[in-house]
């Protein structure tokens, strides 16, 4: 389990106020459950992640980190980085991008069992071939000797899966794995990390801004709009009866019929652009002056272990 | 409301003879470099369009969506086969001609940052195609001002420059920049895969709003079978440079007849949790195989869980099915051809028990 | 095996990227051969200088074949160069390819303790420029580099000369003395003049591997191998360094070509005799011979200095072996 | 103590190539390459006579026009072969006849060379001798081992009679090794095992010295140097008969061909002042030619500029002239040139100055697209084969001076010493009056010789002559 | 129809971010007509005074042949200057066309024109030049001529880079389907974007060829005297390190500092014109 409050990033370019991409979010993740981030470009999704996985550049990145736990442990964000890849692992968009295009498959697998589990040469091969044989890699003892660009790109990502997960890490975030990927293809790794969560207890967080991805493959979902979380709901909770006015009409955008072609007006604001009050506000219908644009709205529980950032709660209703 | 709704009104969809017809175009790159060699990205392709109509074409990257769209509007040759756009063999058009049919097809790419010259106006931008033609100026900037009115800008923009815009914005421009020269035919290339799910509803809603005012037929390449579900009449499905099956959308959609069309229908995200847990998903053991080095004769054989012999001898032809669908596969040759909407169930049987260990749906 | 599996053997690949050197050495031997076809006057008074006399103009012309057609002498000369013979200089009649031997050392030392100088200096302190990012030791550092890059070695050579050298009396103002002699003195002779070379070149290649491991750095895979817990020192020198290696080469390579050019400046300067003085003597006396010869050398040098960075590239980048 | 195993390294800033044949190297400045291999058959006394050398006595035939020498005995050459009567004419025969040779000119007199017997030589001649026996001393007098003068290798490392013998070490054109000769005649001139001369331009000499490179060099360019070198243990030693002049040749084409036009150029040009300013004070002004038997040192005129207009104008240039001038690029004569300019443009004589590599120069100039060459005046080894070239191939044009060649013929045929000395002297008389060249200053090279080391001898044309060089 | 969302604020021009730029640009236009006030004729020697430090009517001091080194700094900056633009200009005329060709065109023609700018670049330039001015005969014009040459390389690599970088552009792809003809888009398209790109290499290049001119000319290749280029201005000076170092520091200095202009405005231009994206 993991436990995330009071996360706050802002960067800061040289002669300019500190720009704020996240406020205020708080989540908790569980164990041999998938949650989903879903959001719009530009949200904050994958600085989420970055953050909490302490790889956010230092120089430029200002994170404040209320609390975080790990199972029963408070954690102190100076230690994050001796954790990376033992405790926390990530996977990134692009799988071709994101392997080291000098070295072998097999290679990148081994440095990091190396590292993570004292292995010497030979043990760190054997448990390579182990680790691409348990991500569905055919052939493994061949295709350790590849490099990135002799494998397509649903081959790369599950070699970055093995990577991120040789060192039996607890906490997997899985940032847009599937975006660069055909559909096939896509379902391969959508499947395989589905399989790997339930079989070694991880707990996973996929970064996505496509809600079929989450229906498919999510337990817990979290909306973001914003810098900020708007929704949070178990998966089946949020498709039936979405409750935040964003959740509404994103999930209105993505369905079949004709209402899906009328989208939401105008787009998703820049930092540094939020209105005050809710953010979300000059795009919803449902939006009052005196109400919406005056304080920050909170995040307000519902039953059913959820909650949405909306003050015209009443107005969403319980069903779609 | 203007000259160009007058146009879409008097084409009916229904009357008109077809707009497009290609039939078995092909197209053969030159590779160079160590890895020398041809190879074909467009294997005999057979498309007709209709006026007005919508034609989606989905399949995986590096199938030959990109290279058939661009052989429609003439920016290749076919290496074999001939495109006829109204009537006309495009390949034989040259000079005056030929810039008719650049007027009359035009295309709306996918990424809205680089589609657009950045030091360029947005009136410049818009009247490109104008320009090229030769029209005057004071004429070049009535109809970029009308087109940009079209698409839900206004004249103010004119003067401004891409950067200003945002990714929804830019599109818009590039949608602008192909109406301008009055087309018959858009081909849009992914054009709308870059953008937000909301900014892309947007755009999509746009596309069919200018569809039924102005009567414009699109070729809608994507391989986001969500959004080619929501705006195509009809879907083409490529693979390898083939097309394997084709037939009004929803059909495709909710039965598809080829092996691989119902694979890629199965792994289709849907945005529904409970209809997800409903279905069974066909996962596909390996990746598509390498274009410069096709399989023989049927060339998704290699990741068929139904190929049988005769798949690696011939080439499956074209199969009419009920429906106005057409399939290419062995497997409607044979007496005992599956029903509609059988495959998937053929493929997920034969999956289990060529492939134990293959990753099975555990939800 | 295929064809082509063939041609992707390293062996193979070496000897085919060598054998694509001919056509450009070729190329090489025509512009070194073309030189003497720029010769404003005629060749014979340039060789015979203040001893000409009709008779042995008229003697020189006939000996040098200046009366046949170019092409004819073009591959007469070509095949006197490839049997070793490059001619003799004009001033004073030493055969060409004995002095270019005798003054190769020199050249060599010089331009390999600088390149040396230059790699070893600037390789670390970009790579680290690079991971650290830090503005202010960035703007101090890019100052310090645009001054050092403008600095004209010959310029740098003869101050240091002046403050180092006979002011200070450190180290020897002059000459070049053989590591035959002890290596002691060959090093002494050595420092000075390699490092006025060394200073725009490193200033440029530290700025090169700095570029280059920014970029490396900011890279996804990087990304991934700190997410995987990879430490910092196996990034810097392992993971990031054989990608950034790629352009660093490629200027190292450059480096060396142009070293050799403003070397010509620095010996002059330091009085040492090597390949490029021996080129500034030749083009101040149109020595064409002694140009030709000079040329062709370092053409031939250059080249299989960038068949080199050419075959490292596909060890620091292997997608390029297929 | 003289070190049997002692070593001198001697700073050059003339480059010889690999040419070190005395008779088909074109350029005087190599003899000191070539001093240490080869013996003259004469040499030349501080007082301007001559000694013996290789022939141990000489003789003129009262004609004049017959020379026979007296050959030293138990003189071998470097390969061992034995110095005779028939190696000798092998010598002079070939400095007379070889195609290549460039000392034609100095034996254009000879008419036969005959060996009478093992040890007696003669030399028949068409006119007086006064200049051969000059030449002697020179290139011409050098002996080269009979059976290596027509093998290839001879001009790389030839084979004399001296006292040193060129090492397989040389790096030619760049330094040059000698190692003595065993079996050399006179031990009491062959102090030192090893010479070593280097090639140094002029303005790193003292570089080259401070850094150990060498041990001998002239310090011309940097005399600046001198104290810090004096410091570092080096002492100065100056040769002021050794001619080193700096001097202007010019055309005698257009307004040159006019002897006002040329005295006005002489007179205008200030070379107290260019001694001063551009050669540190250390050149004597001297408008007469320096590399004479007797010195000329009269005091140069003063410049005059009202007097040089007024020459210029009579000559009807007032509106001034232009000239174009060639110059070495290396070396301090474009410097001077420079300074000049200034000087020269105010009598209205516009000069452009052309600088170039000291192989074109003269070719350049002979061949007609410039006014005047600027350079250095070394002399040789006889007065004679300068003034003949000062006065025709010097001075090239649409003009010769029919007096100035008749002095010349009779300097170079008359054998008594005084006789020629006066003829000179009036050759350089009426050579300075109708300033045919103009001669500016004339310097004397600062030598600096590393402690230690004595013994330095200069000789004509300027060369470091190793005999008698001593490592304490 | 459905509303657009409010536009950015539209780009506000901020000169700050040119006057980097014109400020340089200033020095540079300055450099080239000062000689025209210079205190003294560059060339005019006098007897008298020589080889003197800085005074208030001598600000650089006196040289060997009593020429006034400010003025002739002046003129050497400007002759410095003139041959630096001269060599640039020649590898522009060159290597423009080539690259724009080679980079958009492609196929066979850049196969060609790459490999011959290839063999061009595998020689040093200061050698190869060194071997042209050689040849042909020592000049100025020569020797900037043949430094032009050696620079070919440098411009058309960047623009064929450029050039190919444009045209795998959409907005290429986009001209190209609404059947653009070819020179329409290279004059449209492929020229403007690759012009800053050039302008900056061509400012990079100018700071080479400075140091190339006076390489050139320290070594009697270049400049010939008594013309003063910054080249001559140390080679003639350098006897003096020792006892008038002025002489030979302040040309120097003078050199570097022009180099630094070059470079400074070739950084503020990239600056300018990347911050424009
Ligand atoms: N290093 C950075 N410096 C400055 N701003 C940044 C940086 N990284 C991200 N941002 C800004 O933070 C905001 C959130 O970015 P983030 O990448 O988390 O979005 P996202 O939800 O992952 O979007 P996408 O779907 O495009 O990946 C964006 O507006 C982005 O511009
Ligand atoms: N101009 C070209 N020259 C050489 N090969 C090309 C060219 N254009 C396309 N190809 C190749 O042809 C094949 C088909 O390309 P195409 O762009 O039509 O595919 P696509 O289906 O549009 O893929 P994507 O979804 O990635 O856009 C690919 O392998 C591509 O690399
Ligand atoms: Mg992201
Ligand atoms: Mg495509
Ligand atoms: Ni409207």
């Amino acid at each position: 389990m993991i436990q995330v409050e009071g996360l706050n990033v802002s960067f800061r370019t040289p002669g300019r106020a500190p720009l704020p991409v996240l406020s205020d979010v708080s989540f908790t993740l569980r164990p041999h459950r998938i949650t989903g981030l879903v959001g719009e470009s530009g949200s904050g999704k994958s600085v989420t992640a970055l953050a909490l996985m302490d790889l956010l550049p230092r120089n430029s990145a200002e994170v404040q980190i209320g609390v975080l736990r790990m199972g029963a442990d408070e954690i102190d964000t100076a230690t994050i980085g001796g954790r990376r890849g033992r405790e926390l692992s990530m996977i990134f968009q692009e799988p071709m991008r994101s392997l080291n295009p000098a070295f072998t498959a097999g290679e990148q697998i081994v440095a990091v069992a190396r590292r993570h589990l004292r292995l010497d040469r030979r043990a760190a091969r054997a448990k390579a071939i182990e680790m691409l044989k348990l991500v569905g890699i055919p052939d493994p003892e061949r295709n350790a000797g590849a490099y990135p660009h002799q494998l397509s790109g649903g081959m790369c990502q599950r070699v970055l899966i093995a990577i991120a997960l040789v060192g039996r890490p607890r906490v997997l975030f899985a940032d847009e794995p599937t975006t660069a990927l055909d559909a096939t293809t896509q379902a391969q790794v959508l499947s395989v990390l589905r399989e790997l969560t339930e079989r070694l207890g991880m707990t996973t967080m996929i970064a996505t801004h496509d809600l079929g991805v989450v229906a498919e493959l999510c337990d817990d979902v979290l909306v973001m709009y914003g810098g900020q979380i708007v929704e949070r709901a178990s998966v089946d909770e949020l498709f039936r009866a979405p409750r935040h006015p964003y959740t509404k009409a994103l999930l209105a955008c993505s369905s079949v019929g004709q209402e899906s072609l009328r989208g939401i007006p105008g787009s998703v604001p820049a930092p540094g652009h939020w209105p005050t009050g809710c953010r979300f506000a000059p795009r919803c219908s449902l939006a009052s002056a005196g109400t919406c644009d005056i304080a920050t709205v909170p995040l307000i529980d519902l039953p059913g272990d959820r909650s949405a950032r909306c003050l015209r709660l009443d107005q969403t209703g319980e069903t779609r | 409301m203007t000259a160009l709704d007058a146009r879409g009104g008097t084409e009916s969809l229904l009357a008109a003879a077809p707009l497009v017809v290609a039939t078995g175009i092909k197209k053969v790159f030159r590779r160079q470099g160590l890895a020398a060699g041809t190879f074909t990205a467009v294997d005999g392709v057979d498309l007709r369009i209709a006026p007005g109509e919508t034609l989606g074409l989905v399949g995986e990257s590096g199938s030959g969506k990109s290279t058939v769209g661009r052989m429609l509007v003439g920016m290749y040759r076919p290496d074999a086969g001939r495109v006829e756009f109204a009537g006309d063999d495009v390949s034989t058009l040259r000079g005056a001609a030929l810039r008719r049919l650049h007027q009359s097809a035009a295309m709306v790419f996918q990424d809205p940052y680089s589609a657009l010259d950045p030091r360029w106006s947005i009136e410049r931008i818009v009247a490109e195609p104008l320009a090229i033609a030769g029209e005057s100026r004071s004429n070049r900037r009535k109809q970029a001002a009308e087109a940009l009115r079209l698409v839900g800008l206004d004249e103010s923009h004119l003067q401004r420059r891409p950067a200003d815009f945002s990714g929804g914005q830019r599109q818009r421009v590039a949608i602008a920049r192909a109406l301008v020269s009055r087309p018959r035919l858009i081909v849009c290339d992914e054009s709308v895969s870059a953008l937000d799910v909301s900014t892309q509803a947007q755009v999509l809603g746009l596309l069919k709003d200018l569809q039924d005012r102005l009567g414009v037929a699109y070729l809608f390449i994507s391989h986001d079978l969500n959004a080619v579900r929501r705006i195509s009449d009809r879907v083409a499905v490529m693979y390898l440079g083939r097309l394997v099956e084709e037939g009004p959308t929803e059909q495709v959609v909710t039965a598809p007849a080829h092996p691989y069309a119902a694979a890629l229908v199965s792994a289709m995200p849907v945005p529904d949790p409970l209809a997800v847990r409903s279905r069974t998903r066909i996962v596909l053991a390996g990746s598509p195989p390498s274009a410069a080095d096709p399989p023989s004769g049927c060339s998704f054989r290699t990741r068929c869980p139904l190929a049988m012999p005769i798949c690696a001898e011939r080439r499956p032809a074209w199969t009419e099915l009920s429906g106005g669908r057409r399939v290419a596969c062995h497997l409607y040759d044979r007496p005992d051809a599956p029903r509609t909407g059988q495959i998937g169930e053929l493929m997920l049987a034969a999956l289990s028990v060529q492939q134990p260990t293959a990753v099975k749906e555990t939800r | 095996m295929s064809a082509v599996a063939i041609l992707r053997r390293p062996g193979v690949r070496l000897a085919g990227r060598t054998l694509l050197i001919a056509p450009v050495l070729l190329v090489v031997t025509m512009f070194a051969f073309a030189l003497s076809l720029l010769v404003p006057g005629d060749p014979a008074h340039a060789i015979l200088g203040d001893a000409a006399t009709p008779e042995s103009v008229a003697a020189v012309r006939a000996e040098l074949g200046l009366n046949q057609p170019v092409p004819e002498r073009y591959v007469h000369w070509l095949g006197d160069v490839l049997s070793g013979d490059l001619g003799r200089s004009l001033f004073g009649g030493t055969p060409v390819l004995d002095s270019i031997t005798a003054r190769l050392p020199v050249t060599i030392s010089l331009v390999g303790a600088a390149i040396l100088l230059t790699i070893v200096v600037a390789v670390p302190l970009g790579m680290l420029a690079g991971y650290k990012k830090s503005r202010t030791a960035d703007r101090i550092a890019s100052l310090l580099v645009s001054v050092g890059q403008a600095l004209p070695p010959f310029w740098v050579g003869l101050v240091l000369v002046a403050v180092v050298a006979l002011g200070a009396g450190l180290l020897p103002p002059y000459g070049y003395v053989p590591a035959s002699q002890g290596l002691g003195p060959y090093l002494q002779h050595l420092v000075l003049p390699a490092l006025a070379l060394a200073i725009p070149g490193t200033c440029e290649l530290f700025l090169q591997t700095r570029t280059a491991a920014v970029e490396v750095f900011s890279e996804d895979y990087v990304r991934t191998a700190r997410a995987a817990g990879l430490s910092t020192w196996s990034i810097l020198t392992k993971w990031g360094a054989k990608n950034a290696m790629v352009p660093v080469v490629t200027v190292c390579g450059l480096q060396l070509d142009r070293l050799i050019g403003v070397a010509a400046l620095v010996e002059a300067v330091f009085g040492m005799q090597g390949i490029g003085s021996l080129a500034v003597t030749a083009a101040l006396n149109s020595d064409i011979p002694t140009i030709q010869g000079v040329v062709l050398v370092v053409g031939g040098f250059v080249l299989v200095v960038n068949l080199c960075v050419d075959l490292s590239y596909t060890y620091f980048n292997p997608r390029l072996r297929s | 103590a003289t070190g049997s195993s002692s070593v001198v390294k001697i700073g050059m800033t003339t480059e010889a190539g690999s040419n070190y044949d005395p008779v088909t190297n074109p350029n005087a400045f190599a003899t000191g390459y070539l001093s240490p291999v080869f013996d003259t058959l004469l040499t030349r006394t501080d007082a301007g006579g001559f000694a013996p050398d290789l022939a141990t006595s000489y003789a003129v035939a009262p004609s004049g026009k017959s020379v026979t020498l007296t050959l030293r005995s138990g003189v071998t050459f470097q390969d061992g072969a034995k110095l005779d009567a028939a190696a000798v004419v092998a010598n002079l025969e070939r400095a007379r006849t070889a195609k290549k040779s460039v000392v034609k000119l100095e034996l254009a007199t000879v008419t036969a060379v005959k060996a009478v017997n093992p040890t007696t030589v003669e030399i028949d001649l068409s006119s007086g001798a006064g200049a051969l026996l000059g030449s002697l001393t020179g290139r011409v007098g050098m002996m080269g081992s009979p059976a290596k003068l027509n093998d290839p290798s001879y001009a790389n490392k030839p084979v004399g009679a001296g006292p040193w013998k060129v090492s397989d070490e040389s790096v030619v054109g760049q330094r040059m090794v000698y190692t003595a000769y065993d079996g050399y005649w006179d031990k009491s001139v062959q102090k030192v095992k090893r010479i070593e001369i280097s090639l140094v331009t002029a303005e790193s000499m003292g570089n080259a010295l401070l850094g150990g490179q060498i041990d001998i060099g002239s310090v011309e360019g940097r005399r600046d140097m001198i104290p810090q070198l004096e410091k570092a243990g080096f002492k100065e030693q100056d040769f002021p008969t050794i001619p080193y002049q700096h001097m202007l040749y010019l055309r005698k084409t257009g307004p040159l061909a006019d002897v006002r036009v040329r005295q006005a150029i002489s007179m205008a040009i200030d070379r107290d002042a260019l001694n001063s300013q551009v050669l540190e004070s250390a050149c004597k002004p001297q408008a007469a030619v320096q590399a004479l038997p007797e010195p000329q040192t009269g005091a140069a005129p003063k410049a005059d500029l009202t007097a040089a207009k007024q020459l210029l104008t009579e000559a009807g240039y007032g509106q001034g002239i232009d000239l174009k001038l060639v110059v070495s690029s290396a070396g301090p004569g474009s410097k001077i040139l420079q300074a000049m300019q200034g000087q020269l443009s105010k009598i209205g004589v516009r000069i452009s100055i052309n600088p170039m590599a000291r192989a074109q120069l003269l070719s350049t100039y002979v061949g007609g697209s410039v006014d005047g060459y600027f350079t250095v005046n070394t002399g040789d080894a006889d007065p004679a084969s300068l003034v003949a070239q000062l006065s025709t191939t010097l001075s090239p044009g649409d003009f010769s001076d029919p007096v100035l060649n008749q002095l010349a013929a009779r300097g170079a045929n008359t054998v008594d010493a005084a006789a020629r000395k006066a003829a000179y002297a009036e050759w350089n008389q009426r050579f300075t009056t109708t300033a045919f060249g103009i001669g500016i200053c004339n310097l004397e090279l600062p030598y600096m010789v590393r402690s230690g080391i004595d013994g330095l001898k200069v000789g004509s044309p300027l060369h470091i002559d190793p005999r008698g060089l001593q490592v304490h | 129809m459905t509303a657009v969302a409010v536009l950015p604020a539209g780009r506000t021009h901020n000169w700050s971010r040119f006057s980097g730029v014109i400020l340089l640009g200033a020095i540079v236009a300055l450099l080239l007509v000062a000689p025209a006030f210079a205190p003294y004729p560059p060339n005019q020697t006098a007897l008298g005074p020589s080889l003197q430090g800085p005074s208030w009517s001598h600000l650089f001091g006196i040289d060997e042949v009593g020429r006034d080194l400010f003025s002739r700094t002046l003129s050497g900056v400007r002759t410095s200057l003139a041959a630096a633009s001269l060599a640039v200009g020649v590898a522009l005329v060159i290597g423009v066309p080539l690259g724009v060709l080679s980079g958009y065109l492609r196929g066979f023609a850049d196969g060609l024109i790459t490999r011959a700018v290839g063999v061009l670049q595998t020689m040093p330039g200061l050698i190869l030049a060194m071997a042209i001015v050689g040849a042909m005969g020592r000049s100025l014009v020569n020797a900037m001529i043949a430094i032009g040459i050696v620079f070919v390389p440098r411009i058309y690599r960047v623009v064929r880079a450029g050039a190919m970088a444009t045209s795998t552009q959409t907005y290429v792809e986009a001209a190209r389907s609404m059947g653009s003809p070819r020179w329409r888009i290279m004059a449209g398209h492929v020229l403007p974007g690759i012009l800053p790109a050039v302008l900056v290499q061509a400012s990079v290049t100018m700071a080479v060829a400075v140091l190339s001119e006076a390489s050139l000319s320290f070594v009697g290749l270049g400049v010939q005297p008594p013309s003063a280029s910054l080249g001559t201005l140390i080679a003639e000076s350098d006897d003096y390190l020792g006892r008038a170092s002025h002489l030979a520091i302040l040309p120097g200095v003078a050199m570097v500092f022009v180099v630094l202009l070059f470079t400074a405005f070739a950084t503020q231009l990239r600056r300018l014109l990347e911050g424009e994206r």
